[in-house]
């Protein structure tokens, strides 16, 4: 019994159980309508594992993590915001700009490399940030919900970039910028070469080490300290003496760098350039990244390498097991919608836990 | 049951997969179902099982963006499953070929639209990959020359999506059909007034928009090369024609009498311009499959091959009207006339 | 009949805890039956059963004589059970009477009839004397209006049962003594009523027997009349308890705290405090009374800058803190307990050790070069939780938002007081708490004073201003009508002063 | 200017319509306390079922077919919806996840299925919903031209299920404790009131009109079910939403005010005064302006008070 009630208080425990039983279902769902619609999942799914290159070829296990380096950032954008009170439904918007800033960088300057592409990706972690403080301010001083004004700040973006991008850096063709010097580049021989061919690149560096940071900022800063106040409970924040508006814009712009540092990792490592008229998936995938890894930095990595490997195997897993990739968004979608789902079993569990504990510590 | 039978179905093909040759196709931005660009290459390749069961075996697959690298890795998808001959539409292709076609030289690529380079736009001969062309413009200068011929308003429109190559071309060329039917035909139709680029190929509630401004203003005739933009233009034209107005499209790519049909079965669709991308997917499977094969080249389908120009039949294009075209056509082969095929082009032109 | 209401052998678990365990509770028609026990000691749960919003494991219900199953509200509306909970079921943003209509709105051609519901329920509150206003918005009314709204509810539904989960917790003196009347009149009309308090005062005045419980347990039931307030306290502590607060004479210092001419506006812009004046003493508790909404709220926050100030001045040993920022005044050494501990004083979410730190979390040693430091944040609670005995489940590291309010209270109070602040600004530090929890803060606040820290009292109790302070400033209508010192005066001069009468008598 | 104005409010209208109608049904879901960001998603299921079922049955119900669909479009997405009641009233589930998996799950199947049935995810209709000058009100002077003129009788339809709303929501009981659970459940259980339905309810309605929502934008002014047909709308309608602060005739105001804007800029491209100013410019002024009405009139938008917590009769 109270090896049970350790066992279900651990919330350690439960983060881990939760996500992968839902991981679970989801395949198994999968797997049902591949042999409703009479494909062989096990195929299927070996296929897939070997196309995220699990197996046998580097080069494919090197675009698994070149896909998830921009989704760790952007789900990392979105969870940050959600852990201090914030719903940034606007990273997709933010990545272009900061991105955009650091691929017109990246062109227009002649700089050696040392000095070159740490200028490029900062700038890109600056204008993230500079977009969502907007939406930032606008929730500090007018009370305007941060869901619309980033939904609009996104579109807002796409059609800015549109034309800077045409009237400043435009490339060959009049949709997409020109190609970034190789000293703005992302991509290194070493890394390339590790993976045969991959483009794999910095950014997942980069990419780690800020889900390092902001670990460290909400756990052991007072700075996350005080951005979680805030973000439970504004009024006990202000009575503590806490500045309530100076945080919210923070988190919005923190989250927003992010972002930016996610265009950066993209358009400097996986593009080289920018393309108009494109507003990137990846903030809305992000959303469903930071859920699924339950708004903690690691569990950000774990769900961002599940999206990861999904999106680089799934082609492979058509062209070899000929079973449809469309089908894998479902499963995809089904993970999260189990994830969802779980997270009763999970509150449910600790709810239990804790007041079996009380009892006992009352006692 | 039908799981089973289907799953030993899908094995042995997989098994015995070396006889038939194996086509895959990689989409460009927009998905397969894109009526136009993608779907006309699709639909050749499809004509080429039809007709070639056993020939060949064929699949698509649509990459996780519009990047060289999701391209590279598609292709590499369609490699390492043992693909022989891989199409891909587009000039967003250029580079990813450029490399593809060195790391597989065992497979042939058919790259639409553009010619393989490292991004410095040299071009770079590859043995194993034939880089199609097309002469939008001359298709779209019909299309303007037929335009001219039949509004009755005087007030001709075009409404491209992006502007990409193709789509400039496309723009180019129609506004030289119209000003050269003003010059030699006895027209004095306006287009200038009515050339816009929305900006996207997605924005359907736009394209209608626009469509619709255009019409209340009196033009009678859109030519669209704008993807979903121009489905919204389809719409808005069918909704008046419907009302009994007297307004049309002139369609892209492929010939989208269908897409114009209305339920009393007649249709918007006053032509097409069009780029025969099926021809040329399947001559090309063809000639790797049977010989002639013109490997390492740059080839550009034209008028005079039929690789663009306008369908034959359509109620909409009166006969007379379109023997005229007929006779501007010729012309246009035999080379008395050339169709501009850039901005200055055009501006020469028009002098 | 003899019973209207069995309730036998109850037994209610919650995950891991039981509840209820075993209790047994009958009221007769036409009583006025008390239910008393400790914060936690399971009278909501026993009343939540009875009104079906929980149902038991174990134990039967009788009414009437009939045994029911009471699984929902409805049900037991039908039975005539009618509920003011501890926590005010209301919804802010609908007007009095959609909230009393609720779940039985009648219609009138194709809309709710809200005319012919309002006059009835004008009629209703002329019947029992319930004043409130049927068009007004929820979020707009006084606290006591809001609970007339609540005893409206079940007349509304002609219940003929009445449960009050500790009605008068929030409640000026006077609005108590009306809710006393109230009740006896509403027992004259026929009803039978089950009262949870806190306030032995008030059973002793009101209540014909009174059920005891204590951790879950049933103690017994007892005859007012025959029991005395002690033994009351002690049969629900388990222990003696002491009422009177024993303190010795004030040893007053020099002023520490001046408010000069002070004028604060309230949330819809009207002056709420008016040009007042004031001052409080080093070792010296001031007791400011007053019946709710005569400019507390707005003078309490303006003092610890939650409020703007309009004009006027505050002083603390000297300097103004006027225009100071918040976490700047409490360096000053201003202390803070504020009226909600749940909106203001607490992050629910956050554990009690990171609670404790609420103000002080970017100070050494909690915090090293912006970096918390957990064992010196752990050390810190652990002590204020040894000394000031606050309960939780898993101590340091508990939930706040799982501890009972009388717990929740003492985690502020101890924070605060660990702070040593000159000026210690106390609302409301016993709401809803149980005797031992009072005795127990009532005691530290003593010895605050003797600490030789200004203290200034806000309470709607007037025993507990009686009791703790020294002087007793009375403010109505956003002005101090009088200060009187606090051995010199009575219940009555004060409420009469607190009601705007009563001259400006200031003897000191 | 007159025919300006002639020309863009009637294609104003045919834009707003379903952006107001998706918005309402959110309404419905977030007044009963549930957090709809699956808009998108249900929005989607609708437009799918309609272009499906007047794909397969326009040949044999001709006109008919096309009324039909819009019920199964708005069927299809209540239906669709009660996955996400289940995960977030039954489940207690985090509302914004189960929100987004509604999104990611619906694309995902809209599509798949569209291939496996007709072999394309792009289903081109031969007719929609018919529009026409509506009889008397169009000699109206200046009203009937800008409202009347060219107009889709579902946009008729879309406001009065409006104004239906309004007077279900403020007028009918049922519309007391939908709002009541919206903002404070554990007071509506009290009163006897089935928090669970009514939320069940709520989220229904967003799924029905949602659906709808995408059948007419099919049905209208898109002629064509593909995914680019409507991605992005459920967003919108959800700012909308907001911007409305959850009150039906706000939210009629919202949608009106973006879809106006939304037409202007897409027109501005063809009127030569705006040749100067780039597209860009133009195609982005929608946004803009609403940020900038935002400042002004969104101060204190009040959101339900318990939008977005699960219910759970024992806490407190
Ligand atoms: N919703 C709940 N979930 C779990 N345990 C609960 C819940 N509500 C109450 N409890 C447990 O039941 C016990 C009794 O709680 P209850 O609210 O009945 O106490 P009470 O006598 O009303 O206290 P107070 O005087 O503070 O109102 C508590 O100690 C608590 O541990
Ligand atoms: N959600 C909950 N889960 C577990 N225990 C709870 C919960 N809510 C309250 N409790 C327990 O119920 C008991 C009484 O809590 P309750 O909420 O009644 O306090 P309260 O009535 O708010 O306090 P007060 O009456 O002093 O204002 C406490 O022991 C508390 O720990
Ligand atoms: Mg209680
Ligand atoms: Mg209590």
């Amino acid at each position: 019994m109270n090896k049970l009630i350790k066992y279900i208080t651990d919330e350690g425990k439960q983060n881990i159980i939760i996500p992968f039983l839902s991981v679970f279902l989801g395949f198994l769902v999968g797997a049902i309508i591949m042999m409703a619609s009479g494909f062989n999942p096990i195929q299927a799914y070996s296929a897939l594992l070997m196309g995220a290159g699990f197996y046998g070829n580097l080069q494919r296990f090197g675009n698994t993590l070149l896909n998830m380096t921009p989704l760790i950032l952007t789900g990392l954008s979105v969870a940050f915001a959600f852990r201090t009170g914030l719903f940034n439904i606007g990273a997709s918007g933010q990545m272009l700009m900061g991105g955009f800033v650091a691929v017109y960088i990246g062109i227009v300057f002649d700089f050696p490399r040392i000095i070159h592409l740490p200028l490029a990706v900062l700038s890109s972690i600056v204008f993230g940030g500079l977009w969502a403080f907007i939406p930032g301010l606008l929730k500090a001083k007018f009370k305007v919900h941060e869901v619309i004004s980033t939904i609009m700040m996104n579109w807002i973006a796409y059609w800015t970039v549109y034309d800077l991008v045409r009237a400043t850096i435009p490339g060959n063709f009049d949709t997409e910028s020109a190609v970034i010097k190789s000293t703005a580049s992302l991509r290194t021989a070493w890394m390339s070469n590790m993976f045969n061919g991959s483009y794999i690149n910095l950014g997942l560096f980069l990419a780690f080490i800020a889900v390092i940071i902001i670990w460290f900022i909400l756990e052991k800063t007072t700075f996350g300290y005080e951005l979680k106040a805030v973000g439970f409970n504004p009024d006990a924040a202000e009575y503590a003496g806490m500045k309530v508006d100076r945080n919210i814009i923070l988190s919005m712009m923190i989250s927003g760098a992010l972002a930016g540092l996610a265009g950066a990792t993209y358009y400097l490592g996986f593009t080289n350039n920018i393309k108009i008229g494109v507003l990137p998936p990846h903030g809305f995938d992000g959303i469903a990244v930071a859920l699924l890894g339950l708004l903690s930095p690691i569990g950000v990595v774990f769900s961002s390498f599940l999206f990861g490997f999904m999106n680089s195997g799934k082609l492979f897993m058509q062209t070899s097991a000929r079973v449809p990739n469309d089908l894998v968004p479902v499963i995809i979608a089904t993970i999260v919608f189990f994830s969802a789902a779980n997270l009763m079993v999970k509150s449910w569990l600790s709810q239990l836990g804790k007041s079996l504990k009380k009892d006992g510590g009352e006692k | 049951g039908c799981g089973t039978t289907n799953e030993t179905g899908t094995g042995t093909d997989t098994d015995n997969g070396g006889s038939p040759v194996k086509v895959g196709l990689v989409t460009d931005s927009g998905t397969i179902d894109d009526k136009s660009f993608n779907e006309g290459t699709w639909t050749g390749i499809v004509q080429y099982e039809e007709e070639h069961p056993d020939a060949v075996e064929i699949d698509y697959l649509q990459p996780g963006g519009e990047e060289h690298a999701y391209y590279v890795s598609a292709i590499n998808d369609l490699a390492d499953t043992d693909y022989e001959i891989i199409v891909t539409p587009g000039f967003k292709f250029e580079t990813a070929i450029n490399e593809a076609a060195a790391t597989h030289e065992d497979i042939k690529f058919i790259l639409l639209d553009g010619y393989p380079h490292t991004g410095d736009f040299e071009f770079v001969s590859h043995e194993n990959v034939v880089s199609v062309f097309f002469n939008e413009h001359e298709a779209a200068f019909l299309a303007g020359i037929a335009a001219a011929l039949s509004t009755e308003t005087g007030n001709v429109g075009f409404i491209g999506g992006m502007e990409i190559p193709p789509v400039q071309k496309f723009g180019w060329g129609f506004k030289a059909g119209v000003h050269y039917a003003n010059e030699n035909l006895g027209t004095d139709v306006n287009v200038d007034d009515n050339y816009v680029f929305q900006g996207t190929f997605t924005d359907v509630s736009a394209g209608q928009t626009i469509a619709s401004g255009m019409y209340n203003r009196g033009v009678d005739i859109i030519f669209h090369a704008a993807g979903g933009v121009g489905v919204g233009v389809f719409n808005e034209a069918k909704q008046r024609a419907t009302a009994g107005e007297n307004v049309f499209v002139i369609g892209v790519d492929v010939d989208q009498y269908e897409t114009g049909m209305m339920e009393d079965g007649r249709s918007v669709t006053l032509t097409s311009a069009v780029k025969r991308i099926d021809v040329a997917a399947y001559d090309y499977i063809d000639a790797i499959i049977n010989g002639g094969f013109p490997g390492g080249e740059i080839v550009t389908l034209t008028l005079a091959d039929n690789g663009v120009g306008i369908p034959e039949e359509n109620p909409n294009l009166s006969s007379e009207i379109y023997q005229q075209i007929q006779e501007i056509r010729d012309l246009v082969i035999d080379g008395s006339v050339v169709v501009p095929a850039s901005q200055e082009d055009l501006d020469a032109f028009i002098q | 009949m003899e019973y209207i209401i069995e309730m036998l052998n109850i037994r209610k678990e919650f995950p891991g805890i039981v509840a209820n365990d075993n209790i047994t509770l009958q009221l007769k028609p036409q009583e006025i039956h008390a239910l008393l026990g400790e914060n936690g000691a399971g009278k909501s749960t026993l009343m939540s059963v009875l009104f079906g919003l929980y149902k038991p494991e174990k134990g039967i219900i009788k009414i009437r004589g009939q045994e029911v199953k009471v699984s929902n509200p409805n049900i037991a509306t039908e039975l005539g059970i009618g509920m003011v909970h501890q926590h005010f079921k209301l919804i802010d943003t609908f007007t009095v009477t959609e909230n009393i209509i609720l779940g039985m709105e009648e219609t009138s051609g194709l809309s709710i009839d809200i005319k012919s519901a309002a006059k009835k329920i004008e009629t209703l509150s002329k019947q029992y004397g319930l004043r409130v206003d049927p068009y007004a918005k929820i979020q707009d009314i006084s606290v006591g209006m809001q609970q007339r709204v609540e005893i409206l509810k079940m007349l509304y539904r002609d219940a003929e049962i009445l449960i009050f989960d500790e009605p008068t917790a929030v409640l000026t003196p006077q609005e108590i003594e009306e809710l006393m009347k109230i009740m006896k009149d509403l027992v004259k009309e026929g009803k039978s009523i089950i009262l949870i308090t806190h306030k032995l005062k008030e059973i002793k005045a009101v209540a014909d027997r009174c059920t005891v419980i204590r951790k879950g347990k049933g103690i017994g039931t007892v005859n007012v009349a025959e029991t005395t307030k002690a033994e009351m306290a002690e049969l629900m502590v388990g222990r003696e308890v002491s009422f009177s607060v024993e303190k010795d004479e004030a040893k007053v210092g020099d002023v520490a705290f001046k408010i000069e001419n002070l004028t604060v506006k309230d949330k819809r812009g009207l002056d709420a405090v008016k040009d007042l004046s004031l001052s409080v003493n080093y070792g010296e508790i001031l007791g400011v009374a007053g019946i709710e909404g005569n400019g507390q709220t707005e003078l309490i926050q303006a003092i610890t800058g939650l409020a703007e100030i309009e004009s006027g001045d505050i002083l603390l040993k000297g300097e103004s803190l006027k225009s100071m920022p918040i976490r700047k005044r409490y360096s000053k050494g201003i202390g803070h307990i504020p009226e909600d501990r749940h909106k203001h004083g607490l992050v629910l979410d956050f554990t009690l050790e990171d609670n404790m730190i609420l103000q002080n979390y970017y100070k050494s040693p909690y915090s090293q070069n912006g970096i918390l430091q957990r064992n010196e944040i752990r050390k810190n609670s652990e002590k204020l939780i040894a000394e000031f005995d606050v309960r939780s489940g898993q101590g340091s590291k508990t939930l706040v938002r799982s501890m009972s309010g009388g717990n929740q209270q003492k985690a502020i109070i101890a924070r605060e007081i660990s702070n040593s602040p000159d000026l210690m600004v106390v609302a409301q530090p016993t709401r809803g708490l149980d005797v031992g929890a009072i005795e127990y803060i009532h005691k530290r606040i003593i010895e605050e004073r003797d600490k030789g820290r200004a203290v200034m009292l806000f309470s709607l109790e007037l025993d507990e201003i009686l009791n703790l302070a020294d002087r007793i400033a009375v403010i109505y209508g956003g002005k101090i009508v009088g200060i009187v010192n606090a051995k010199e005066t009575n219940e009555n001069e004060i409420g009469l002063m607190m009601a705007g009468s009563g001259g400006e008598d200031t003897h000191e | 200017m007159w025919e300006l104005a002639v020309s863009i409010f009637p294609l104003a209208l045919a834009y707003t319509a379903p952006l107001l109608i998706i918005a309402l049904g959110g309404l419905y879901s977030e007044r009963s306390g549930i957090v709809n960001i699956g808009l998108e998603g249900l929005l989607g299921i609708g437009a799918f079922s309609y272009a499906l079922f007047v794909y397969y049955t326009f040949p044999s119900l001709g006109g008919t077919a096309i009324w039909v669909g819009l019920l199964v479009g708005a069927l299809a997405g209540g239906i669709f919806s009660l996955l996400h009641g289940y995960a977030t009233i039954k489940m207690k589930a985090n509302q914004v996840i189960s929100g987004t998996a509604i999104n990611m799950l619906s694309l995902a199947l809209t599509i798949y299925l569209a291939r496996r049935l007709t072999g394309s995810a792009n289903i081109q209709l031969t007719r929609g919903v018919p529009r026409r000058n509506i009889a008397p009100f169009y000699d109206i002077p200046i009203i009937g031209p800008l409202f009347f003129g060219n107009a889709y009788i579902t946009t008729f339809i879309v406001i009065a299920i409006v104004a239906l709303s309004w007077y279900v929501l403020y007028k009918r009981p049922f519309g007391l404790r939908l709002r009541a659970c919206g903002e404070n459940p554990h007071a509506a259980d009290s009163m006897g009131i089935n928090v669970t339905i009514m939320r069940f309810i709520g989220v229904f309605m967003s799924g029905i009109l949602s659906g709808l929502g995408g059948a007419i934008i099919i049905g209208t002014y898109s002629g064509e079910f593909s995914q680019l047909t409507y991605s992005g709308l459920g967003f919108l309608a959800l700012a909308s939403l907001i911007f409305g602060q959850w009150k039906p005739w706000g939210v009629l105001w919202a949608a009106s005010f973006f879809g106006l804007a939304k037409t202007i800029a897409d027109m501005s491209i063809i009127i030569p005064a705006f040749n100067i100013v780039p597209n860009a410019v133009l195609n982005s002024f929608p946004y803009v302006i609403t940020l900038i009405a935002l400042v002004l009139f969104s101060r204190n938008a009040k959101s339900p008070k318990a939008l977005g917590e699960p219910y759970d009769a024992g806490k407190r």
